[in-house]
């Protein structure tokens, strides 16, 4: 170096179209080679949770090490239940976008257990600030699937009242915060969310979630600097699933230090995680999750996965890395993985596992068929669109009264077209 | 009733909904053990607790976030950003998740986060500690935006805005924090016990949003202004003898668009006025609005009087700030006008 | 001369200025590899290397505070911000440093960043692809605003605001990026071929920033608009059989009040149209400007037309969008006032 | 900690007013017993610089260790003066201010050598982004003490032509930028000059400096994550003066880590130095510098100090911290540190110092007399105001010259005071 001059480094991924897919610089351990601390541990003292991967299925699908949450094989069963509808509804409604029925759709392909592993983890009172790729937390704790995909179709029944983009849901009922279009911003609600839990002496926790590209956003950094200054209960996630849109995750700055080492510099612990082992996501959410609620602060974990999946249905993943690095990715796909440790355990089997499936995908197909009845984007019953006006404010003012009439005026061929 | 000034009007505002409402918390940069850099907050952690009236780190985007996120849990946040000027570090916060997550969940959600803030000139701040932004708040839907111009209407805005379920952004003009100001700095400054809005009940009260308020009653010409000019174009009609009409907007968003009309339609001249840059400032849509209101009534264009469109320079405030040398000019040339 | 759609002219545009100025840099989310999320850097990575077209993380914040210290070294930076909605995490280095810089020292430094970013709905992006926030640039004084309506424009106002040493806010209409659209969503899309704005200069050209462009001359009306809209008003006034003059005011900040004074002095009425929610929004700058400039000419009050005083609602985008059904009767009921 | 409930932690400084200042929670290494790297260390082998203190002068003001930078004593005393300079220019203005004189001042009593240690260390083309307790870099690299009344005065030859608060100075000529009056905003100009100068190939290094409590802003967190992500050379300090106005550090953040570990999860190597031992802080910046130049990429530097005087001079330190903590504040004073070495070293003395201290009291004050010769706030000449319109854009717009006009019109008592 002592000759070289100063030069712009520009980080760029292992592979492009046409390359091999070479995830090398992936630091990988071995399931259970990373210890369990107890929750009561000194943040300095835990830090190689950071840079290990805390891994317990191992490569002969048994769980194993000290973070073995040694769940019941019939949660596993439910586990793996979640993470197939998740997996069979995105495809569902990807083709039901590239038909042109829904304008819009993100899916979670190879990511399913970041999102089960937590929901599993928490407890129903715990607050969830997902980002857009976590529906799977949304359809865990109870929204139906037939709503879910009223909200895409933007009809009748939809909770968004034809507001919102498709998979910008929300759940009051089950504690699963409004998706933003705007990346990260979820995450200083997550931990004001956590403080008045604090404030009003309530054990509940927050957690969120965003991806490894929103992390080079303000709101990454504010969450994290709050979180830490008032130990606020929450589980703070990065789910790097290795790419933002065409960026890897080296453009947000993971090429030299993971993710999960981002809070050490404020005192916060990280853990890296093995995003695509569902049992080392439980383990390690109910680990942060006891941490928080008894006291010991904000947790930042890492959950090393791969997006499976093209961004958005705007988006030609092909354009920009290899077509074949998903299954190149050294993790696998969670689904796969949980399947086979519980057919290995003698839990499960390839027949029960395509029954499944095909139930899955029964219930998928009935639930979309269901929510065409509310209608679709050609043929009604369509929303009135004057509601448009309504939850502006808690009371719509007189401005937004005049509007939505001068709206129905234009609709019905009068008025001044909203002249003002 | 006792005297206020207008310091003492906010935190006796957030004294008496914080002792009403216990989800009531406060929260900015300064405002715990020191009590805010305006004294706003002063006394009220000894009172209520480190939980309830929070110091927060340098980040008014954290500030605002962690608000917003602390209204979602059933907390009632009112964060106080020290500056207006430093509000901007905060404004993907306000515009994309304050004003929007009502709308986007249907009600299902919201935060009702108060936040207060320190605007205006004429304290020699120099072009970061005097801008007035109220206008770019005003363009967003799904907030709601108030300037109050005297302790009475201080006190009781700040508690309907923050028993409001709606996100306010509440600017607060410091150079009248200590008393009125007509716009003439050669003057000695004057205290509020001189002045009817600085008597100011001890009690709960609230003046509703929503609301625009005549300060001066005439009939030739209608000011339209709010915060300090409020004072300036009350000074500046009685120097020119004009029997002019001052209305006070007080609430910026929403629009009492009806009194405004009214009275214009009365007098049939407008002066708009404002501190902030005349371009694209909120001045604009009051100019726009009240000609299509009162198109018929008239007599003369509607005029505006607004901060030159330069950043705010400190060594020439008095240039800068719409004075009552600028107003009486101002006010006579409209009156010339057949 | 080429046929050019939007992006096609902007990629132009571009390609020139880096060819001719070594300095010129892009940097932005998704732009160098990859081409730019709606393709106007593609191919210019490959061309002028990763040094001059730089992924950046993902902070918009971070892009515009970084493009400003590059242009305070010399370079000449066009920054990316992928949607205009994504614009506000930056909204405090385009404030309180870009805009200010020159001022505060004088000329010492300066920083002639341009920031590029599409804008505008009918794309069915819903709330957070779809804003149009020009308005609070607008009001900032130390930036200049732009807004192109086709190709030509699009390519010649990009050129001359890199070369500018002022900072631009250059938004691009993205539903315009491949056609002219009417505002009449049930028709077939066309291209800019067919279009006469789409023909465009290979080379260098400039259009000056600070001028509005009469696009459709006419005597009984006169509707200001820009971006998308304009074309909705040409469409509306062939509609209505109004003889309806459309200014394309293009330069949003400074305005050329001059070209639209002239001509609502001539045709004695004047509409003015935008995207924006309406209140507070630019449309009413243009409507109390006009008001003063051209009072004594005015037959009828200046109307606005423009996005409901709501977010940007994903499945009403028709409702909301001031499309050609509104602009049709907002013009009409213009005509009916006497 | 296992039966403790979550509860919101609130940061409180050891000491308030009344209080026996308390820092024991500042830790401490010996002078010379943290170890120098080479600047082609793996920031990885390097953390231990992070959380040590790197310190030369050790408590028998001898320079000492790896870090001993071997300045020659003609340089010291060339130090010493600057800082000398920089402490009695802030008392004179303070006064001056005090007398109403000026409208408001920034001292940086206490902080001299973070500005000069850094200044000397760094060459003539690199570029400085301060902050407001920085103006002894201005001093440093040639702007005149006048011009900085003046500038203070708003008088007729203010390089800031009466726009700027007092203290917001600005040189081009000496490659220090503009102070803006929003905190951490120059922390991302300083990285994006940084990657230019990498872009172009040039070897010039970008460095700026922010407080502890400015850390808490987006700004900061964009510069490390940009300059970590291009290894743009740069240096980024904090200056860790325990306060920011009335919140101690603790409230940004500094309570569990010291803020120089806060570029650690993204590789960026931490230096903890004692800021207030000017040959540590100059061989801190140096090695930082030297690094940057080839390649190596930014460094963080927590300049650890205390800030010994009000925030401003619209600040009442009594109210929220106890009267004599500098006094006890366990890294002295910087200028009586180096006075003090160089003494014992045998290259100054008393006398000396003494003869120093009157001749630059007499060289600020022969400033202070010139300056008011080009105006002061009540007695002329005065700046023109209607150059206010001037700089706003390259050329100065139509809008603003019709602005310009009305204002000498309301000046003369004429037109309409600026309708429009
Ligand atoms: C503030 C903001 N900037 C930019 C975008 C556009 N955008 C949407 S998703 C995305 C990539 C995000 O990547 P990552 O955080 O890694 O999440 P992932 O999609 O991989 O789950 C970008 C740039 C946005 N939605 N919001
Ligand atoms: C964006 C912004 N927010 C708030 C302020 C008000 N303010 C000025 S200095 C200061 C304290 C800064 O503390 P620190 O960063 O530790 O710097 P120090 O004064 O100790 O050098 C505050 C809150 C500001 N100038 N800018
Ligand atoms: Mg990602
Ligand atoms: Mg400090």
């Amino acid at each position: 170096m002592a000759t070289k001059k100063s030069r712009l480094h520009i980080p760029r991924p292992t592979a492009r179209p046409g390359d091999k897919p070479d995830f090398s610089y992936l630091e990988l351990s071995a399931a259970g080679e990373v210890d369990k601390p107890s929750i009561n541990a000194r943040t300095r003292d835990i830090e190689f949770l950071s840079s290990g991967l805390v891994r317990v299925l191992d490569g002969e699908h048994h769980a194993v090490g000290s973070w073995n949450p040694d769940l019941d094989p019939a949660k596993l069963q439910v586990a793996l239940r979640w993470m197939l509808l998740n997996r069979h509804f995105d495809k569902r409604m990807w083709q039901i976008q590239r038909q042109g029925r829904i304008s819009f759709y993100m899916e979670a392909a190879g990511e399913e257990a970041v999102s089960i592993g937590a929901a599993m983890a928490l407890r129903a009172g715990d607050m969830c600030f997902p980002s857009y790729r976590n529906q799977g937390l949304y359809m865990f704790r109870g929204v139906k699937l037939v709503d879910m995909m009223c909200q895409c179709l933007s009809n009748t029944r939809d909770m968004c009242k034809g507001r919102q983009l498709p998979i910008m849901y929300h759940s009051k009922n089950g504690n699963v915060f409004s998706i933003s279009g705007n990346l990260a911003t979820q995450y200083p609600h997550a931990v004001g969310w956590a403080m008045a839990s604090a404030i009003k002496g309530e054990d509940h926790i927050a957690a969120s979630w965003l991806g490894d590209g929103s992390t080079a956003e303000a709101d990454f950094h504010h969450a994290l600097t709050f979180a830490a200054v008032y130990q606020a209960p929450v589980i703070l996630n990065v789910v790097n699933n290795q790419w933002a849109i065409s960026t890897f995750q080296g453009t947000a700055g993971g090429e030299r230090r993971p993710f999960a080492a981002r809070g050490l510099g404020l005192g916060i612990p990280g853990i890296r995680v093995d995003g695509n082992d569902l049992l080392a996501v439980y383990a390690v959410t109910l680990w942060a999750a006891d941490r928080a609620r008894r006291g010991g602060g904000p947790t930042l974990i890492e959950n090393v996965t791969y997006r499976g999946g093209a961004h958005s249905t705007s988006d030609d993943p092909s354009k920009y890395r290899p077509k074949d690095e998903w299954a190149a990715f050294p993790l696998g796909d969670p689904i796969e993985r949980l399947k086979q440790h519980l057919i290995v355990e003698g839990h499960w089997s390839e027949k029960k596992h395509e029954a499944l499936e095909e139930e899955l995908k029964a219930e998928v197909l009935a639930a979309w068929k269901e929510a065409q009845q509310y209608g679709t984007m050609t043929e009604g019953p369509f929303l009135d669109p004057s509601t448009m006006f309504d939850d502006v404010y808690a009371e719509t003012p007189h401005h937004l009264e005049s509007q939505r009439r001068r709206m129905r005026e234009v609709e019905s061929g009068n008025g001044d077209g909203g002249t003002s | 009733m006792a005297q206020m000034n207008m310091i003492e009007a906010i935190r006796s505002a957030l004294d008496i909904v914080m002792d009403k409402d216990p989800n009531v918390v406060v929260l900015g940069e300064d405002v715990g053990y020191f009590g805010g850099v305006f004294r706003c907050t002063d006394g009220l952690q000894r009172k209520f607790g480190e939980y309830r009236v929070i110091d927060a780190p340098i980040a008014e985007g954290g500030i605002i976030g962690v608000a917003i996120g602390m209204g979602l849990n059933g907390l009632r946040p009112v964060a106080e950003i020290q500056f207006a000027d430093y509000i901007y570090p905060g404004f993907d916060q306000v515009v994309s998740e304050l004003a929007r997550i009502r709308y986007r969940s249907c009600g299902e959600f919201f935060s009702p986060v108060t936040i207060r803030t320190p605007c205006g000139g004429g304290i020699r701040g120099g072009q970061t500690h005097s801008q007035s932004p109220e206008a770019i708040f005003a363009h967003v839907s799904g907030i709601k935006t108030v300037m109050p111009s005297n302790p009475y209407d201080a006190k009781g805005l700040l508690i309907a805005s923050i028993e409001s379920d709606d996100p306010v952004l509440f600017f607060e003009p410091k150079r009248i924090y200590n008393g009125p100001f007509d716009g003439d700095p050669e003057k000695p400054a004057v205290g509020w016990s001189s002045h009817p809005k600085g008597d100011v009940p001890e009690g709960h009260y609230t003046v509703p949003l929503g609301k625009a308020d005549v300060v001066r009653e005439g009939s030739e010409l209608t000011i339209v202004t709010y915060g300090t000019l409020v004072h300036v174009a009350v000074a500046a009609a009685e120097a020119t003898g004009v029997d002019a009409e001052v209305v006070d907007v007080r609430s910026i968003s929403p629009l009492d668009t009806d009194t405004l009309a009214e009275s214009v339609k009365k007098t049939g001249r407008c002066m708009v006025a404002h501190e902030a840059t005349r371009f694209g400032g909120y001045g604009a849509e009051l100019a726009a609005r009240i000609q299509k209101e009162c198109f018929w009534h008239l007599e003369a264009p509607i005029g505006r009087i607004a901060g030159w469109d330069t950043p705010y320079p400190h060594a020439f405030e008095w240039q800068y700030f719409p004075g009552k040398k600028r107003m009486v000019a101002g006010i006579r040339s409209m009156m010339e006008i057949e």
